[in-house]
């Protein structure tokens, strides 16, 4: 479905084609998006519940943020629901109580996102692996307890009633059609920002940096101002998830900032295939989907079923949907052609 | 014209959590009981079948807002039912108006949803915190507790119940000396508590609801809390008193909008109840029966689900049923009934289980809710 | 100092917890040389490659290249000065392509690293030189293969190739050869001494036949100290040399004879 | 002197003894942490749901069984420990060779789904458990009147952090474990199974959690979502005092709670962050921690 | 002659993606003592990990007493009753002296007792409460043979022993192995240090490049010198 890396805790997704293989995968990726986007344009007019798919595109984004950072940096933060939530708080607070528009609005998510990630990163990426990840926790339960106490967030109760209001002062966003389509016209363009990172000088530092960190140093790269970085970008692109997501649904409330969020962005990245680009967004619809899908039917045990996922994945699954098509269809080219080396 | 050829009522209330004795699931049983006395056990209302949806909405206003726009969207449900926690009623109401559909919340106490924040299609139809303030406020200024301070559950009913209960304090010559929020759902009270006694008030007023006044209580003893300050439960329902017991409890006062052993028949409606539930019902789930019952007549009546035609002829029919005689729906979505200052009996006089409370005065409709004078609300002007 | 000197340390000291791995080293590394580091194991040198580029922290002394006290520095900042070193265990980026492993290395002179708008095809005007690099250690047949996929050897062998791309004034070599089979054990040796050119080496390398032909000097440490320094011929003849390093089995066998 | 800084003095030691108390579970829990976490290199985010159960154990066997809370302080570790040698074996085993971050996600999905079993079965609202009888009442101490069975709490988790502290520092079976976090190859080379030592001393941490549940049984609220309440705050006492260092996770986790306590007295609205800031500052300063070894 | 104690046939190990021995191939009689001679990487000590279990991959097969351990977990096989004293000593600095020589549990009766070892190395009885690191190198290497002395282990695999200790305690460690040897005890020495390892040894084995290349017993020694001179040559 798309052009891959590994990820440096998990098995390599894919090893690179050699040219004709590359064309032939290219060609199918492409393929691959055209029908995905086609079915994004078309959910609303078969039947798919647009505030769903709003919801859906919302963490699809943010698990794709959050996937900059896991599958292509290799920082596992456990804290990540703090930059959306905050940014969600701070975008239903301008615009519903400050009169800000919309599109400021989520210029400001993305900024307080980012100016969040800055501080926390500084702190946090001193240290690395498991150490990162309850640093990261801590610091984010941290922006949670601001978030319940600070007199604007409305405590318990959240930020209700947030308007959609006109994009642009020109298209209002009232109407759920229209807002879907600019919820896709954002995804779109974060989804292709992230392709940019990813493949840009910076990203191959990225991953050279993931892929062993102390030759990277040793070639003379501050390896901890090229983390900071992706951890930044990765904290405002989920800041523009939280934002939205308020400008969505209308409200910004602790679940946003809790914990749990946190891991189930962690289990959605893992269960789509961390380090692939397509896998945070198939990753974040089918747990939504469950999620929506389950909670009516079987009460708690929602949460027992997310957890088993979180197993399955970890124990036997750790290339995720995505990654396991790809190394599925990996083998299978590697079937018809003899492997280099040697 | 039913829309979708059925009727759909759906309720979301905390099914899982502190309040789900309250309300929960039993909740919903008393609303299949009032589908059931409507359409005279056949489930079919002028030929069109009538539905009850239900959904946990965990205490969080975000859930209970999605499930809501989520049942208007795609379940075409036509009237929703708002349970405990008015964080998430205050939520849905804002749904519905938006969706023009008609919203009655029963378990949330918050008077603000027919003050200041009120709308056209929400009916308020048990209880709510001015109604609480005046009851059980004014007792206990009346019996001597002057200075006051609060352990208020944070969030949108604590703050509200604070408030309102503040104002009587004030009005009636009391003082308030300070407050201490703690979270909703707290796991241990003992520092709030703390807190509370250092500000050597006569009374501690607890402006939290269910699992939360039970744990307040219970620490309150602990700490020998009650020896140096007297508590004034401000929302205490039956479920409550059941699970801390008339020793604990005996001789406080408590405001509630109904009692099941008030008269015979309110006790003939319960005991169908308990047979089910294992329970007597609290106010709120006579409150769920009641407020389908109403709205069903009134679909009957006018042979529509459609919001303002059904609300229009509740608004101009009298309520009498075993919730409450004589009540009506003011503009601003108000439900007025009387209301009951209760006392609890002492182990000697309670004579049966759930024989719990005396009834020390009625408050007539007239003098338990927010007056013209002091509502804010544009629709009642 | 005299310019022929490209590094020195003078009285480079590292304790752990009260062991003190490396005692109190002068060394002195004669530019365009090839200096090798011998000693038993455990004697110091891949502490003292650490310390060289602050991987870890000295306990005391001082570390100067080119004159420069460089003691207090990053880690980056000392690669940036021209010290590049290899590791002990191979320190490829095993999931890039051989070409992008070297393009890594030279990516950082053009400045663009932290530009995560750009397209990475700016990158491709690098391809060549890569590529040169590449044939100039015998994998430009492996260009474009990932890779986990080469041998052992090879990927020493780009591991050179990429700290060549830095265009080192000085590197460090930990043991080159370990791990080698006979042949990729040679091959290295002609690549080190065929880059030695206008270069400085200083390297860690167990295998005397590596070491007695290509290295100029040799410095053998033990138990954190200098023991000896000097040309092969004068340091294997040293007694205490070989009574702690190259075996005092020899001793032992020409005495008996 | 009633007041310190304008704070009555009763409030003031109040509060301290509370964070005290507080601190107890601080310490008994992020003991469990350090020693799994130093054996295992595993975070086990699953210990907050391992503290819940051995608190539900406790209630549950005293609602079903009658089982009174001296033997629910036996028998619930035995049971919790039990549950630990099952998840040990079972899976955690196939994790060691891997990146350690898989161990705090599938202990992450553990702790999920020991919740949401709870949940399902006994609702988020809380369970209440009663005080033993031989510990009820309250000792007025003239500030407070602090309930016998919070002071009993102290004691209780004082000696058991420092028995555990004794066992680990000073008997033969300590010996081998320390020995086992420092190279855990060689001590399997003198004939030591090292793998079912890891087995027993997770479910040892397990057991920890499990003691700690059931004295919290009568002070708190027993709710499924108990655990995971607390163990974030665990987390930060365990990065503030050290990974893996036991003495610092104990001396933190007291410590702590004292502080948390003091804020309370304070600056009330910032006693659920204090902790944070705490391990904000200290990172800055000690990267490894308080009692930590730089690495 | 009856089984070999240890029987080694085409071993192959790895460490991750280094292939270190390339099929090695031989026996230790019951009570002999073996040394392996070698220079710096040639995979000596890589050997005795092996027989441990403590390498990477491992193929081929490692027979003791007859019984195929290759495959079995590194404690089974000490079970046997091997003792390893490691290259590197491997002395807990989180215990003390004392603990240090208590830890390896007994494998097998007829080890040595604490008094006996304590009158071998008077050192370590002095410094049995401090911290197993703070001992001196030497010391450290007392402990480190003490310790699987206590064990009953009847095969020793000492890995260079006498490596950075100070002539006097050599000659300690020389007669410690001497006693061993006369007590019956099966020993397999790596050592650099060819003047302690050439008394003591029944039979030596030259290794290069992860192969035994070379076999000798003492009568043969002084014969192959000037072969040896060569392989580990200078
Ligand atoms: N981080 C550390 N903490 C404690 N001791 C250490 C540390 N790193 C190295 N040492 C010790 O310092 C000494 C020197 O180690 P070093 O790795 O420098 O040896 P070397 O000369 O490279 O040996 P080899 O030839 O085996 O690679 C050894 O005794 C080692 O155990
Ligand atoms: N942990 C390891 N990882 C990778 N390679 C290793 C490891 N340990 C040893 N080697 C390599 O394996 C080869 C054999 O090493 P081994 O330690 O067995 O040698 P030796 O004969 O004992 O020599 P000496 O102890 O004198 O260095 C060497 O090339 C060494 O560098
Ligand atoms: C039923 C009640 C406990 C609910 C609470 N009074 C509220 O409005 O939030
Ligand atoms: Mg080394
Ligand atoms: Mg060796």
């Amino acid at each position: 479905m798309n052009v891959t890396t590994a990820s440096k805790p998990a098995a390599p997704a894919a090893a690179a084609p050699a040219a004709d293989d590359r064309q032939q995968v290219l060609r199918s990726a492409r393929v691959a998006w055209t029908v995905g986007l086609a079915i994004l344009v078309a959910a609303p007019f078969i039947g798919l519940y647009p505030v769903f798919m709003m919801k859906a595109l919302c963490f699809a984004i943010f698990a794709c943020a959050f996937n900059l950072l896991l599958g292509f940096t290799g920082l596992l933060s456990f804290g990540h629901a703090a930059f959306m939530g905050a940014a969600a708080y701070a975008t239903g607070w301008l615009v519903r109580s400050a009169g800000w528009s919309p599109e400021f609005g989520l210029l400001a998510g993305v900024a307080v996102g980012g100016g969040i990630g800055l501080l926390v990163g500084l702190i946090a990426i001193r240290r690395e692996g498991i150490y990162f990840a309850m640093i990261t926790l801590a610091m984010a339960q941290m922006v949670y307890f601001v978030c319940l106490q600070a007199p604007f967030t409305g405590g318990e109760d959240g930020l209700q009633g947030v308007p959609r209001g006109r994009l642009f002062g020109l298209v209002p966003l009232d109407d759920d059609l229209s807002m879907y389509f600019v919820v896709l016209a954002i995804f779109v363009l974060v989804f292709l920002a992230i392709m940019r990172i990813v493949h840009s000088p910076y990203g191959q530092v990225l991953k050279a940096i993931r892929e062993n960190e102390p030759r990277a140093v040793s070639l003379g790269y501050h390896v901890n101002r090229y983390k900071l970085l992706a951890f930044v970008l990765s904290t405002a692109i989920a800041g523009l998830a939280g934002s939205l997501k308020t400008l969505v649904l209308g409200f910004a409330t602790l679940s946003d900032v809790h914990w749990s969020l946190s891991g189930e962005v962690v289990l959605m990245t893992l269960l789509g295939g961390m380090g692939t680009f397509a896998g945070p967004v198939i990753g974040a619809f089918t747990i939504i989907g469950l999620q929506n899908f389950l909670a009516d039917r079987v009460g708690s045990w929602v949460t027992v079923i997310i957890g088993g996922i979180f197993v399955v994945c970890v124990l036997a699954f750790r290339r995720g949907i995505v990654g396991e098509l790809l190394a599925w269809r990996q083998r299978r080219l590697k079937g018809s052609t003899t492997p280099g080396g040697h | 014209q039913v829309s979708g050829d059925v009727i759909k009522i759906g309720i979301i209330t905390d099914m899982s959590g502190l309040y789900s004795d309250i309300d929960g699931s039993a909740g919903v049983e008393a609303i299949r009981m009032a589908v059931a006395d409507a359409t005279g056990g056949s489930g079919m209302l002028a030929g069109k079948k009538v539905e009850v949806l239900f959904a946990d909405h965990q205490n969080k206003a975000d859930v209970a807002a999605s499930k809501a726009r989520e049942w208007f969207d795609t379940q075409g449900v036509d009237m929703l039912i708002g349970g405990t926690n008015s964080g998430t009623s205050l939520a849905m109401a804002k749904v519905a108006a938006e969706k023009k559909k008609l919203f009655i919340s029963i378990g949330a106490a918050t008077a603000a949803l027919t003050n200041d924040q009120c709308n056209p299609y929400t009916v308020h139809w048990a209880y709510d915190t001015v109604a609480l303030a005046k009851g059980t406020g004014n007792a206990v200024v009346k019996g001597g507790g002057k200075s006051w301070y609060f352990l208020t559950a944070d969030y949108a009913f604590g703050a509200q119940l604070q408030n309102d209960t503040s104002n009587i304090v004030k009005a009636a010559g009391g003082t308030i000396v300070g407050s201490v929020k703690h979270p909703l759902s707290a796991s241990d009270f003992s520092s709030f508590l703390l807190q509370a006694q250092s500000s050597k008030a006569q009374i501690l007023g607890l402006a939290n609801a269910g699992g939360d006044t039970i744990n307040s209580i219970k620490a309150a003893n602990e700490f020998g809390i009650t020896k140096t300050m007297k508590l004034a439960g401000l929302l205490v329902f039956i479920n409550d008193i059941h699970s801390l017991g008339l020793k604990t409890t005996q001789g406080m006062y408590l405001t509630d909008s109904w009692y099941w052993n008030r008269d015979a028949e309110t006790r003939a409606w319960s005991r169908k109840f308990f047979e089910k539930i294992k329970r007597m019902p609290s106010s709120i789930q006579a409150g769920d029966y009641s407020a389908t019952l109403q709205y069903l007549n009134a679909v009957k009546a006018t042979g529509s689900d459609d919001a303002d035609k059904v609300l229009a002829q509740m608004k101009k029919t009298k309520i009498n049923d075993v919730f409450a005689k004589g009540g009506f729906i003011r503009d601003d979505g108000r439900m007025v009934h009387d209301m009951y200052l209760m006392q609890v009996k002492t182990p000697a006089e309670s004579t049966e289980p759930w024989d719990y409370y005396k009834v020390a005065e009625v408050i007539k409709g007239e003098a338990a809710w927010t007056t013209k004078a002091e509502s804010k609300c544009p629709l009642w002007k | 100092m005299s310019t022929d000197t490209i590094l020195e340390t003078r009285q480079l000291t590292k304790e752990f917890k009260g062991f003190v791995a490396v005692n109190r080293v002068d060394l002195k590394v004669r530019r365009g040389s090839i200096h090798a580091l011998i000693g038993p194991n455990g004697a110091g040198k891949t502490t003292c490659f650490n310390l060289l580029t602050k991987f870890i922290t000295p306990t005391s002394g001082s570390i100067l290249f080119n004159g420069h006290d460089i003691t207090r520095e990053a880690p980056a900042s000392i690669a940036r000065r021209g010290i590049i070193r290899s590791f002990q265990i191979s320190a490829v980026f095993p999931h890039l392509t051989v070409l992008e492993n070297v393009r890594v290395a030279l990516q950082r002179k053009l400045g663009t690293s932290f530009h995560f708008w750009r397209s990475e095809r700016s990158l491709d005007r690098l391809n060549e030189r890569a590529a040169e690099l590449l044939h100039a250690v015998d994998l430009g047949a492996y260009v474009h293969h990932t890779t986990v996929e080469l041998s052992y050897g090879r990927k020493r062998a780009l591991e050179i190739a990429t700290t060549l791309a830095m265009e080192p004034e000085l590197m460090l070599l930990d043991e080159p050869t370990q791990g080698m089979g006979l042949e990729d054990v040679d091959r290295i040796k002609r690549l080190i001494k065929k880059v030695s050119a206008q270069r400085t080496i200083l390297m860690v390398e167990h295998n005397m036949s590596v070491v007695s032909s290509i290295a100029d000097t040799i410095t053998v440490l033990q138990r954190g100290a200098t023991l000896a320094e000097g040309p092969y011929a004068e340091v294997s003849a040293n007694p205490a040399v070989i009574e702690a390093y190259m075996g005092s089995a020899a001793n032992e066998l020409q005495g008996a004879h | 002197m009633t007041e310190i800084f304008g704070i009555p003095i009763q409030a003031f030691l109040g509060q301290l003894l509370l964070g005290l108390v507080n601190g107890s579970f601080y310490a008994m829990l992020s003991l469990g942490l350090a020693v799994i976490f130093g054996l295992l290199g595993i975070v086990n985010f699953a210990h907050g749901a391992l503290y819940m159960i051995g608190a539900y154990v406790a209630w549950l066997g005293l609602e079903k069984l009658g089982m009174n809370y001296w033997v629910a302080l036996v028998v619930s570790p035995l049971v919790v420990g039990a549950l630990g040698v099952l998840v040990e074996k079972l899976l955690l085993r196939h994790l060691y060779r891997i990146d350690p971050i898989y161990g705090l996600l599938l202990t992450f999905g553990i702790s999920l789904i020991l919740e949401g079993i709870f949940r399902d079965q006994f609702g988020v609202s809380g369970q209440q458990y009663a005080v033993p009888e031989l510990l009820q009442g309250a000792t007025n101490l003239g500030f407070m009147i602090l309930p016998n069975y919070r002071a009993w709490v102290v004691v209780a988790s004082l000696v058991i952090c420092l028995g555990t502290w004794f066992v680990i520092e000073k008997t033969s079976l300590g010996a081998k474990l320390r020995a086992g976090t420092e190279n855990p190859t060689l001590v399997q080379a003198f004939g030591i199974n090292v793998p079912l030592m890891v087995t027993l001393t997770y479910a040892g941490g397990a057991a920890l959690a499990a003691i700690a549940g059931v004295l919290a049984a009568p002070v708190i609220q027993i709710t499924p979502l108990m655990g995971s309440n607390l163990i974030i705050v665990v987390f930060a006492v365990v990065v503030i005092g050290g990974m893996g260092s036991i003495l610092g996770s104990i001396l933190t986790g007291v410590f702590l709670g004292l502080v948390e306590g003091l804020t309370k007295v304070f600056y009330p609205e910032a006693s659920n962050i204090v902790v944070f800031v705490i391990m904000a500052i200290v990172l800055v300063l000690r990267p490894a921690g308080l009692f930590g070894k730089e690495k | 002659m009856s089984t070999p104690f240890l029987e080694i046939k085409g071993l192959n190990a790895w460490y991750g993606e280094s292939h270190v021995l390339h099929g090695v191939d031989f026996s230790v009689a019951e009570g002999e003592v073996v040394t392996l001679l070698g220079r710096n990487g040639a995979g000596r000590t890589s050997t005795m990990r092996a027989i441990m279990g403590l390498t990477g991959r491992r193929e081929g097969s490692i027979r003791v007493r007859g019984t195929e351990t290759i495959g079995w977990p590194t404690h089974k096989v000490a079970r046997l009753g091997i003792g390893y004293c490691p290259e590197e000593r491997g002395i807990f600095s989180s215990l003390s002296a004392e603990e240090n020589l208590m830890l390896p549990p007994p494998l097998a009766a007829g080890g040595l007792g604490v008094d006996e070892i304590y009158a071998m190395f008077p050192n370590l009885k002095e410094r049995a409460g401090s911290q197993g690191t703070r001992l001196s190198g030497g010391e450290q290497q007392m402990l480190a043979v003490a310790r699987i002395l206590r064990t009953g282990a009847r095969l020793l695999l000492l890995d260079e022993i006498s490596e950075g200790l100070a002539p006097v305690i050599v000659q300690k460690l020389a007669e410690v192995v001497t006693t061993l040897r006369a007590k019956g005890y099966t020993i397999v020495m790596v050592e650099q240090n060819f003047r302690f390892a050439a008394p003591l040894a029944d039979r030596f084995l030259v290794m290069e490049h992860g192969q035994i290349i070379q076999q000798f017993t003492q009568a043969e020694l002084p014969s192959r010198l000037e072969k040896l001179h060569e392989y580990l040559g200078v």
